[in-house]
């Protein structure tokens, strides 16, 4: 099993969880991340004091698939989030060792 | 105006010569230390302040009259000063409105302007201050502001304990302040006025927000209370050497008592306590513009009990200067704005919000007695000059006053104190007839020396007993945890 | 004070034998079942109010004197009973004010304590009992309340039907309550007493919060401003057994009648429902004291209108009530920091806010009675004594009263009532002449009594029609998003 | 009612030919633009607005009856105009009361509303339209509303220049409007209705939420202050031809001059702006119920200064009025909360507040004519009404009014006003004897029909000089940060 | 060494702490996230406008063990946060490289 | 390619990202997080209700990078982000199989 996180655009998360799901994947873990890289952020100015902020809002996925259907989540991904513009983020794929669901103590990619 | 005693008719003006300043500090300094000293054993001292008080006579009678009501066409019900039905709810309505300038409103505008993890203690400020200055008020400072001296000498700085524990405010008895009728019950008049004491203390917070000890803000508010407010107070409203001198200082609500007073004690504030961690480094964006629109706002609608309710009446004057409130206020925000969307490129919430406060506090001394015209050009003036204040002078002098008490209310109510000498008008207050730059700057000369002196040394005070500020752990980690032990729980 | 119609003007007291006590609840029962029954047909009962009310010239007469203006020196326009415009001006604005401190007030006060998950469920709740109670109110409570029931021996218990939906209620005709005039347009007296109704039930949402079904708030509502709130208003102000006894039971603006009523009518519900899920174990913390602060803080600027409006005129007596909220609320929230301060080792937010709301509770029956000392120490014993209530009794009984609708309220009600026996000052208020702590206690002993078995027997109601609790997983999801559907976003 | 100078009393009604509207928006339109001409030099032009104005004896004299106490046997005080402390009390507070609905009220109704990263946008259009329109008013605006022309046939339209910069406005001097005496100072009245010159521009913002551009939103807020509301506000109540018609088109406190003026101007921008992007796919929640509860609350009780003020006395009319405000306002929020449970099969916070803003609309013409059970059943038909069209209008005409401003205030002020004509009673008003369903439709289509012209011209004058759009990635950014460079940080 | 990954239900995260505790897990590092799979989310209308929220409420937690005790770590996630119900949540296991405590520099097990 | 991750106090976050930038690295994500370890959290007590706030605020840093410069960052965080004292967080390492620069479509180090 692949656990892929991606850094994308938060307002293509709906996108991408669409883009996801019909690749084959059931299930993802979501969060709210600020980025850091060749995208500036803005900078606020409060009377006087500036403040470039240094990130950005990101959204970043988590989800663990099948070796499988790994390359096509990849796939899935980079088509919806990609807006070509600077900024539209990452996707990085590791290796899982073992998966569980809780509920129902099924392990492997019967657990996803 | 005159300074001592002797020369109270003499139209010549005040001698700025040390030597005068000297005893007049001294002789403040004096009452004030009475008024410490005698607060211990307030029963012990039992002045009758009504008898013989020589101010109902002296030119002090002028002061009320730039306070309010009396001296103008508008107000005919105060003949024998019986309380007036209409005036009365007015007044009850206008003291209500003042407090909801501190709680929430000031609680707010500066609550959303820290950062998150001291939003809590920012708040705490304004809510204990509100607390513990109206303590004060009810056991001397009242007294001190608004009661009569016996010694006449005296009366020009401190009102003495006579008053205190509102000794001789009754039910029903008429009374004058600083000579003059009033056509309110006394309860009601002493509510009014405290929560002015209440909000100018409050308004200090601002500069020395997010790295002030809550110990020493207790403290620092009982004793600037009573030794810098209230004989500010009395010298401005209480018959006192500024509001009697001739031609008098004229401070509708509050320009000069209340906020040279505490942008000046902010300054000072500023300087004592230093930057605060990281200034100029890290991220001290204000983190709740929602809050501080809100407080904004409760400011400006509150600001109509502070204005309008200055005339101790429900008449005409209270009108005009509600008008004259709002409009020099739209204009200081529009002002302001349009200064800051030159040189930041892009118009901001929180530079309306600024503007607007700068426009109240200019407006303030004004309010009753300058025309709309006048208001709009003092506002348009404030608008800038308070922008240009808090971006540049800030930086130019590397102080850190964090949410500019001084920028917005010195500033603000410098420019206000000095155009009320410019543009009164005796079509819209006879108590304006005679006006004069001249006699605005030696109030707004003899306030900010008094109270950057005495807040100095009140600061020193705490200094040396609770200490001035939390821990550099307490201030990175946050004063809401480190002195309060609470969080915002937004998860 | 007499029980019944027989000893009306006899002095030695009511016996609190069991029987008197029982005739006394079944006459109200009694009273309150008619109410229910008249309501479904109450076109059919034309009873005409004012016609030979005996009220008008019993000694209910001091009642009205305990709520207001008429026999104080200080408001002397009443003679002919002609609407005054300055009277009515400060009603007008207590009416706003009063309505201030259920919404937003109340709401934001209660809604910042409660987890994020159940904030809306918890504002939503002060905002629909602000509708529910207004259509109750107009239909029948008022009636049941401020009505002259022409059964001069009802009267005692409720006001009866004369006035459902208005009637007899004019834009020009003077009226009484409890046989005294009024100098305000009933229609302004309707909407002040009104605002009382509504904010009496939207307090006991702070013993059963995070847990109430919201059908289940909405009957109970209605039953208990019909069956609890209006009957005990008439009692105390509209001319039945308490306020007519003699000596009256003194309540100025509603110790008896609103805090002592709620407080213990959420002590009723916490104990019927239980405590929530978790409690004891799970993280509480109130999420957003900001949220507390703005409600503290808009109750103690309403409460102006609340105790001050309680004059029911723009007078001195509205004055004092004034001073007197404003010192014994700032007493009361330094008290309670302090205690706090000692045992929790740092002062809070969350205490200060506490500590103002239980002054300003403690204050209500108190304020147009006694004078600024008495003001000051009720201030500080009901610091004191909710404090330790809301801290040590929850946890010593065990029950789960979220908000400390009991401890503060309910204590604080009780501390405020009682201590009115013993402070106040004939020089405040004629009516406070004769004052004793036995005829206060009785007041407190009846309201708690009524209150108690009404409110559990209305929650049985309810629990089997609407049911009484959310369900386990809505409990575990939040009130937001179970009952309503409903988030925060703050992301 | 009638169209024209000639037929002034002619009780044959309007006969709505083209030609003869034309002919009105012809004149009208020439009023706007003298006006605006007048402007640039309004120096020059001198008119003497009180000369021989034809008004104070013409049928325009039932106008100010409409508007509140002059006509009604409850303020028999203003027989010489003398201005009346406890009205002027009221007034001023209620003053203070209708800005509170603006500011903070309105801009928190709307700002829960919206998505989080445009919520500071939101708030700062509220804000910068209050500065906005306050000082279009001082210059112009008053003036052409309630100004007296001294042109008569032009008087039906516009009330020219003669007060422009508040030129006339005394402290003392009794002033009329629309022929009839008011007994406050002028300068109360010009403040009182400012801030409904304030408000109506606000309210319009919630159909252009989340993409107008903010430079847009000064420019047209100039626009259509001067071109449609202060034009309208004189048909209404200044003595123009829907006020002064026989019989008059009643409008206690402004269902047309300001809600369906505003609503309708909102669905015009709604429909020229075109929808958010994203509009029915992405999520649109209200990221903050609670700023929408706080906001529904300060307009329900600043409400009491919109409808109870519009007395512009301290008498049983406020009081009726206010009485009317609250249970309309609590029928409404009922009606719509228990619609909604049937459709969604929850009861929500949102609910309940769009409801209680329904009622306080729809009962805002009648406020002052009908009694309790009018008002009571208009509140229960606006809670529904508006319910259903904020859920299936809008969906319908697939247009994106973002919150409600035409499906509320459009559909609210006209349920309204058509209801005023039903259940107008001359009991409670006696300028409400002669009322009818016909001329209330009149003063509804004249509204209508000028406000959606107008506002489209002002949309287009906006469009090819400021732009009216935010960029396509300033909408996905947020407007906080592309417009105004801020952000709220809630970590 | 071993990275565990746990997604669970948001108010079973002290049952999980003081489970993970027992287990010999000495620290750990939690978030709040939102969750997409067999659960499905609140449906939300405000004024007939409906947003299908697809995401739930989930807080992860990550936490880096020994490996001898990962297999007693996933134990115990499991234990303490299944209620039977849809939604409980996934663990999943993820091989680390090193790991260093900042404060003393100490690496490997020693600085978990 | 390396994936570092690191939890660090939250004052820290801009030396570290200045630290890791001067490192070589060019992109990371950070986002807030409640740490559990050997330090404690903070007591709050409301009312005489006590909660025992078991969780501190962290700063959470995803940074993934060229398997040549991992120690070099490594370092940089160790450096950036110590003030000696308790909490001051750790760093875990793990391997990356793919990244991907969804912009571009790079892969591997070029997706950096
Ligand atoms: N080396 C990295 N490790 C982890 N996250 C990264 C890295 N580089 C970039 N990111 C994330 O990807 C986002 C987009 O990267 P950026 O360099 O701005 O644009 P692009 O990927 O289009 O070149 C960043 O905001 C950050 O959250
Ligand atoms: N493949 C996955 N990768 C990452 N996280 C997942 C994956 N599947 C599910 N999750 C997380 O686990 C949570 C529970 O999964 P869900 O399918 O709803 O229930 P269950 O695990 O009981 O079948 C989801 O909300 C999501 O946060
Ligand atoms: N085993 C672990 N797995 C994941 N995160 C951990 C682990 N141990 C500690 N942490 C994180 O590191 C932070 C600091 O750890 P702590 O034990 O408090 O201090 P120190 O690292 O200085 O000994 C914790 O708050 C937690 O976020």
């Amino acid at each position: 099993m692949k656990l892929i996180l991606a850094v994308i655009k938060p307002f293509k998360l709906d996108d991408v969880r669409e883009a996801l799901t019909r690749a084959g994947v059931e299930g993802m873990t979501v969060s709210e991340v600020k980025g850091y890289g060749r995208q500036k952020g803005q900078t606020e100015i409060y009377r006087g004091a500036e403040y470039a902020v240094n990130f950005v809002p990101k959204v970043q996925i988590v989800t663990v698939v099948d070796d499988a259907i790994a390359p096509a989540a990849v796939d899935a991904i980079k088509g919806a989030a990609g807006s070509g513009k600077i900024g539209d983020g990452k996707v990085f794929v590791l290796d899982v060792e073992q998966a569980l669901r809780i509920r129902t103590g099924e392990t492997g990619s019967a657990a996803l | 105006m005159s300074g001592n005693g002797a020369d109270m008719g003499d139209k010549k003006g005040i001698k700025m010569t040390d030597k005068t300043w000297a005893a007049r500090l001294a002789g403040a300094a004096l009452a004030a230390g009475l008024a410490w000293g005698a607060m211990s054993g307030a029963t012990a001292q039992t002045a009758t302040p009504a008898a013989g008080a020589p101010a109902s006579s002296s030119p002090a009678a002028s002061a009320p009259a730039a306070a309010g009501a009396p001296a103008t066409p508008a107000a005919p019900h105060n003949s024998n000063a019986k309380p007036d039905s209409g005036d009365t709810a007015w007044m009850l309505t206008s003291t209500a409105l003042v407090l909801l300038m501190t709680i929430p409103g000031l609680a707010l505008f500066y609550g959303g302007m820290v950062r998150r993890k001291n939003v809590i203690a920012t708040v705490a400020q304004s809510f204990a201050i509100c607390c513990v200055v109206t303590l004060v008020w009810y056991v001397a400072s009242y007294s001190i502001a608004f009661g009569t001296n016996v010694d006449a000498g005296q009366n020009k700085y401190w009102g003495g304990l006579g008053k205190a524990l509102l000794r001789g405010v009754t039910m029903d008895k008429p009374f004058q302040i600083a000579g003059a009728d009033v056509t309110i019950p006394e309860y009601v008049y002493m509510m009014f006025q405290m929560t002015f004491a209440i909000i100018t203390p409050a308004l200090i917070a601002g500069a020395f927000a997010e790295r002030f000890k809550f110990s020493a803000l207790l403290l620092f508010t009982v004793l600037w209370s009573l030794f810098v407010y209230a004989p500010i107070a009395h010298w401005v409203w209480g018959g006192g050497f500024l509001g009697g001198a001739t031609p008098p200082v004229l401070d509708f609500a509050g320009g000069t008592v209340v906020h040279i007073n505490a942008g000046v004690a902010g300054l000072v504030c500023a300087l004592v306590l230093g930057p605060r961690k990281g200034y100029g480094r890290d991220n001290m964006a204000p983190h709740n513009l929602v809050y501080t629109m809100i407080g904004a706002s409760l400011l400006w609608v509150g600001w109509f009990g502070f204005n309008a309710g200055s005339a101790v009446g429900s008449n005409a004057l209270a009108g005009v200067a509600m008008a004259n409130t709002q409009i020099a206020t739209a204009a200081a925000a529009i002002a302001w704005m349009i200064a800051e969307w030159l040189e930041r490129k892009k118009p901001g919430m929180l530079g309306l919000a600024s503007g607007a406060v700068a426009g109240l506090v200019a407006v303030t001394p004004a309010s009753g007695f300058v025309n709309p015209m006048g208001a709009l050009i003092i506002g348009l003036i404030a608008g800038v000059g308070c922008f240009l204040a808090a971006v540049y002078l800030k930086r130019l002098f590397k102080y850190d006053d964090s949410l500019d008490a001084f920028g917005v209310h010195g500033i603000g109510g410098l420019i206000g104190a000095l155009l009320t000498g410019v543009f009164a008008d005796a079509a819209i207050n006879p108590a304006g007839k005679v006006h004069s730059l001249y006699t605005q700057a030696i109030g707004c000369v003899a306030t900010i020396a008094w109270t950057a002196v005495a807040t100095f040394l009140i600061l020193m005070v705490c200094r040396f007993t609770t200490g001035l500020r939390v821990s550099e752990e307490g201030e990175t980690e946050g004063l809401d945890a480190a002195l309060h032990g609470e969080a915002l729980h937004e998860y």
